[in-house]
């Protein structure tokens, strides 16, 4: 039993870290980014091939992060000159491009993937899930309590004024998606390892709005929102299979059920509490200070 | 909300808490891992029936040692993270000893690992990757490898006389696998493949992906694959007016599209089922339990024999430990006459020379011609 | 000195501007007039370089303006406000300002992680400037509410306050007066007056022609993207083309 | 080459027929709806229910699906969208998913993971070395029939060309006197019942699976895009051409072309050029963003 707690709480953790990357994009700065998967997968894959390779995971980490970051780069080029609903479909587009080449390339394993060391020590998976957590938990909120996050929301609420104050969007977007997808990759490195096997149909069109239903549930721009609402989803996820033994659906229907709250989900907080659960905290100055 | 989180929490840890150890009345519990949702639906199913229909007959047998069998059924959703959940739920919550999981070497793998971190045992119904034999005690097939079928498959084909073939498989390691051994062993005997077409899964039409085969005219094709895809391929091939014939790996798990284009032009190999008495029998439960035999697949089989050698296993040992069940596997299966006929393992507990069934399909029917053993 | 010198644009068949000049020196105030549709918020866009002249030049101090590029003309001191306020909703009226800075440490991602003090001590001096420019608009009361909760009028104070955080050298204001209550009106023209006293150069289009008058050194009047006429507030009350064309219709 | 042209339009006038209610929808309400696409694969389903009615003939099915699926698009207007009118586009994109979402899980729930598919008789047909069925006959001429339908329909009547000013301009159609709200529940009528058709027609060809818009969302919406998104005739000719690119593209032998062994494009590769005509035509197509216009 414990154990399965711990399982949990690692990919919960996981979840969280794409889900922090997803807020730093999307709830701080506005990028409608609908291809996250993509710096996931690219992480996982990192690992996969340097572990095929041969290599230790550190190298197949420092892989994942420099594509990452190359690749957001490439797909950012496009950007500058782009409105954000266009934006969605070039990384919908980017994200689905990678798993068509990951499919069908023969080096990345195909339809059935690569295999990848998995932690030995289900308690060291969950250390590192953990330490990933605080860390990406640490710059997110660091970010958001800063003068660059400020800007952040500026270029969220209104890309013109960031410009009118003399701020090019494009060079904080940048430095957004760098960050980001650095982020989720280190967290598709870890995936990868905690799974220990990647193939095309773990990164998914599906897996994105996961992370988006986490952040949409939890609160954009909520660092503590996100992660409750990763949670949320993830744990959701795991003890549907409890409901299951209790209520005696067939298997299919719940899992189906379980997607269709989901989709309900990003409907419904749109409607009623678009905020999100825990709303993003307003920074009030203290006046006594001064 | 965190409130109503750590209770839905706290309320899973408790409801799983509650089952608790086994006791010697207690029925034993065996888990199942299939695709119930996502992709290959139908073919999980199949396999998730085979075991039930196992479960019902060593039941009907008052259970083992007067144990009855439970089975708890988890979705692997076809991704390689739900099969680790269902895994996960099943050996560290639910603390069954074994598993009978149906899924590509995607999943299998991941859950192997974990299988071999707890000590506990995993039979493959499915996967035929060659990676599978590197859990020796831990992981058991009831398939055979590809490789196996691939050959009997490819030699087939060169009896037939055929000189020249075309490969139309999806590009998994199945199809691929099954495609290998089956143009090596044909091309050894003097064929030649003139074609080769490795198509990916999921797509709703196939008819480019067949196209250039036309214009090759094979003799025969080599195929491979199951379920809505084949039936997709089939489909393609017959709008394209490919007259060659087929043959096929498992041609039962093709879903036959159109019965007059592939009637008497579509042969292939398969191990066992057919032609035994015991198959037979299980394939007359099935008609009684799920109206008929229309729909039977060859995964039928595979998932009756995974959990009737389990049960044989834990008779023989005398004990559900998980330990005991992987220690007694190999003794049974010696003595195990089968669905799927005899089985016989390596040292690594993948399934080595199993009986072929030489299979034509006619009038609507897999006609088992020839067995070899 | 800032000089926009035969400045024409169209947009497709549709001439915006034909050939405008007008000079504006520091420590003035020059307003721009004319009908709807008569291309001052064109004129506005271009000298703060969201569109590209198709010919014709706009400088600022002898330099020419990096045409298209509004982040690099903000940043060579051209400020602009917006006639409907353009400002961040959902952070505080103090945030808004503090983001009117351009110059901070804190939006270095290094900076951030590696030099902590660095960063918290300009955040401090900002924030300082923050709170004297707030009490300054009379603002204070208001610093921890939404930006997005104020009036209209003290919506368009605060994009005010949000550029002077920059100390710009010229403010271009568009209609800062419309939809404002009169008295936050009187605010606005004293204020105009400080920063002309501060040696800005403001450009301002307005149809309150009251604020007008009581404002501007120097007025140019536009008329279907052509430059009808220029002079004092008193000159352009008498000039008879203008009250023909412009003055003389309910605005 | 005939049968890559035929291929292609056949393949055009099923992606088109589900495209044009995209670009219909995007044209009016500014947003591009990732729930049509599942619209087509409810109407296929529905189309697929009403079919196994006894008596029940197939055309009356189809129509009775699209009908039905006009309605389901209405009440999702009216149950969702229209609340958020005033969110961002891609607020609204994130709630069409979640539709999406939802549409496809109910469907999956309803009739399985399974594919189904429509028992259907027909002929093949060959002209010279390429092949046609009479299925794909019937399908190009439907979609043809609807795209000339609809052209008629908001070109030379009066509630068309009420819907054409709501596209060209919202504000100023409504304050003219033109009923926007009835309107849009037209607009959305009319792309739920299109989405039906296409569906069924894909669900003829191909098969029916809950998850079927997921396959065909990079084709349609690069079709849309390459047509210029609120183009509905754009969205047609979007179809063509990337039809004939993602066709021409498998055929071509590349090998032979350079002068080496016959070497060909794998077909799993046609979804690339979805993807990068997307790609390249958001790239091409200047002045976007408020910032656009360097």
């Amino acid at each position: 039993m414990l154990d399965f707690a711990i399982y949990c709480l690692t990919i919960v953790a996981v979840w969280s870290v794409l889900g922090l990357s997803l807020n730093i994009q999307f709830g701080l700065t506005g990028l409608v980014n609908f291809g996250q998967i993509l710096p996931f997968g690219l992480g996982a894959y990192a690992a996969a091939l340097a572990a095929q390779a041969g290599m230790p995971w550190p190298a197949g980490a420092a892989l994942g992060l420099a594509f990452a970051v190359v690749v957001s780069l490439l797909v950012l080029l496009p950007a500058r000159r782009l409105s954000q609903d266009y934006w969605a479909l070039i990384t919908l587009g980017a994200g689905e491009l990678f798993r068509l080449t990951a499919l069908n390339a023969p080096a990345l394993g195909g339809a059935d993937g690569l295999t990848v060391p998995r932690f030995a020590d289900p308690h060291l998976a969950l250390a590192c899930a953990l330490a990933l957590m605080a860390a990406a938990w640490f710059m997110a909120h660091r970010i958001a309590r800063s003068p660059f996050g400020r800007m952040l929301k500026v270029l969220r609420e209104d890309e013109v004024l960031a410009a009118t104050l003399g701020r090019n969007p494009v060079t904080y977007q940048r430095t957004v998606s760098i960050i980001g997808w650095a982020m989720a990759a280190a967290a598709g490195v870890l995936y990868a390892h905690i799974v220990g096997y990647v193939s095309p149909s773990s990164f998914t069109v599906t897996e994105t709005f996961i992370v988006w239903t986490a952040l949409i549930l939890g609160g954009p721009g909520s660092t503590l929102g996100v992660v409750i609402g990763a949670a949320a989803v993830q744990l959701l996820s795991v003890s549907s299979r409890f409901v299951a033994g209790w209520i005696d659906l067939p298997a299919d229907v719940l899992a189906n059920g379980r997607l269709a709250l989901f989709g309900l989900v990003l409907v419904l907080m749109f409607l009623f509490r678009p905020q999100g659960l825990i709303p993003e905290t307003k920074e009030v100055r203290d006046a006594e200070r001064h | 909300m965190k409130k109503i989180l750590s209770l839905a929490f706290c309320s899973a840890l408790a409801l799983a808490a509650v089952q608790g150890p086994a006791r010697a009345a207690d029925p034993i519990e065996i888990g199942v891992i299939a695709n119930l949702t996502g992709s290959a639906v139908k073919t999980s199913v199949q396999m998730t029936r085979g075991v039930e229909l196992a479960a019902d007959a060593i039941n009907a047998a008052g259970g083992i040692d007067g144990r009855p069998v439970k089975l708890i059924v988890e979705d692997s959703e076809n991704r390689a993270q739900e099969a680790l959940n269902a895994a996960n739920k099943l050996y560290n919550v639910d603390k069954v000893p074994a598993a009978i999981m149906f899924g590509g070497s995607g999943l299998m793998i991941p859950v192997a690992e974990l299988a071999k971190e707890k000590g506990r045992v995993l039979v493959n119904t499915s996967s035929s990757s060659p990676k599978l034999g590197n859990y020796p005690g831990t992981l058991f097939s009831i398939l055979p490898l590809d490789d196996i079928v691939g050959k009997e498959l490819g030699l087939l084909m060169a009896d037939s006389g055929a000189k020249t073939a075309a490969i139309v498989v999806p590009n998994s390691t199945f199809g691929l696998g099954v495609a290998e051994a089956a143009a090596a062993a044909f091309e050894a005997k003097g064929g030649k493949i003139v074609k080769k077409v490795a198509f990916t899964e999921g797509q709703p039409d196939y008819r480019a992906d067949i196209q250039p085969v036309v214009p090759a005219k094979p003799d025969v094709i080599i195929t491979a694959g199951y379920g809505d895809d084949s039936r997709a391929m089939l489909k393609a091939a017959r709008e394209l007016g490919l007259t060659a014939k087929w043959y096929a790996a498992y041609p039962s798990i093709l879903e036959i599209e159109n019965k007059d284009f592939l009637d008497g032009k579509l042969f292939g190999v398969d191990n066992g089922g057919y032609s035994q008495p015991a198959g037979k029998a299980v394939a007359d439960k099935y008609g009684a339990k799920f109206n008929g035999t229309a729909d039977l697949m060859a995964h039928v089989y595979y998932g009756y024999d995974a959990l009737m050698v389990v049960a044989a296993a834990i008779k023989k040992a005398g004990s559900a430990e998980p330990a005991a069940i992987a220690k007694a596997l190999p003794d049974v299966v010696k003595a195990y006459d089968g669905a799927t006929g005899k089985i016989a393992w390596d040292a690594r507990g993948q399934r080595i020379a199993p009986p072929i069934d030489v299979i034509e399909y006619k009038a609507g029917d897999f006609v088992t011609t020839a067995t070899r053993n | 000195m800032l000089s926009v010198t035969d400045v024409s644009l169209s947009f497709g068949g549709f001439q915006a501007l034909r050939a405008v000049s007008l000079e504006a020196a520091p420590a003035s105030i020059t307003g721009i007039i004319g009908p709807n549709g008569s291309g001052k918020s064109t004129l506005l866009n271009i000298v703060a370089g969201v569109y590209v002249p198709d010919a014709g030049a706009v400088t600022l101090n002898g330099r020419p303006l990096a045409y298209g590029r509004p982040e690099l003309v903000a940043a060579a001191g051209i400020g602009r406000t917006f006639q409907v306020p353009r400002l961040a909703h959902r952070l505080t009226v103090f945030q808004n300002m503090m983001a009117g800075e351009r110059d901070q440490a804190g939006e270095g991602v290094f900076n951030l992680f590696l030099r902590p003090a660095a960063v918290a001590s300009r955040e401090a001096e900002i924030a300082t400037r923050a709170e004297a420019m707030l009490k300054r608009l009379g603002l204070a009361h208001k610093a921890n509410d939404y930006a997005g909760s104020l009036s209209g009028g003290q919506q368009k104070l605060l994009t005010m306050g949000m550029l002077l955080m920059s100390d710009p050298a010229v403010l271009l204001l568009d209609e800062p007066a419309a939809g404002v209550n009169p008295v936050l009106i009187e605010q606005q023209a004293a204020l105009l007056h400080e920063l002309k006293a501060e040696g800005r150069i403001v450009l301002l289009i307005e149809h309150n022609m009251e604020m007008i008058a009581n404002v501007c050194d120097r007025v140019f009047v536009l008329d279907a993207g052509e430059l009808i006429a220029s002079g004092t507030p008193a000159e352009i009350r008498a000039n008879e083309r203008v009250v023909r064309s412009y003055l003389g219709m309910p605005a | 080459m005939l049968q890559v042209l035929l291929n292609s339009l056949v393949y055009a006038s099923m992606i088109a027929v589900i495209a044009v209610g995209v670009a219909l929808c995007y044209s009016i309400l500014r947003f591009a709806n990732f729930a049509h696409i599942q619209f087509a694969v409810v109407g296929g389903y529905l189309t697929y229910s009403f079919a196994a009615i006894p008596g029940m003939p197939l055309p009356a099915a189809l129509a009775l699906s699209a009908v039905a699926t006009g309605l389901i698009a209405i009440l999702v207007d009216f149950l969702v969208f229209s609340r958020l009118r005033d969110i961002t586009p891609e607020g609204k994109m994130i709630v069409s998913w979640g539709v999406a979402l939802f549409l496809r899980s109910v469907v999956a729930i309803i009739y399985g993971g399974g594919a189904r598919v429509f028992d259907l008789s027909y002929d093949v047909v060959a002209v010279g070395d390429a092949v046609f069925t009479t299925l794909d006959a019937l399908v190009v001429v439907v979609a043809a029939v609807l795209m000339l339908l609809l052209h008629l329909f908001l070109n030379f009547t009066r509630v068309g060309s009420g819907l054409r000013a709501l596209a060209s301009n919202a504000d100023l159609a409504v304050t003219r006197g033109i009923p926007g709200d009835r309107l849009i529940k037209l607009m959305w009528f009319l792309s739920g019942a299109l989405a039906a058709i296409g569906g069924t027609l894909l669900a003829f060809e191909t098969r029916l699976q809950p998850n079927m818009d997921l396959i065909i969302l990079l084709p349609v919406f690069a079709a849309v895009t390459i047509g210029g998104l609120s183009n509905v005739f754009g969205a047609v000719l979007g179809a063509l051409i990337l039809s004939l690119a993602q066709n021409l593209l498998i055929y071509i032998d590349f090998g032979a072309l350079l002068g080496g062994e016959s070497w060909q494009i794998p077909t799993q590769f046609r979804d690339y050029v979805a993807v990068l005509a997307l790609v390249v035509v958001l790239l091409l197509r200047p002045r976007l963003s408020p910032l656009a216009g360097r």
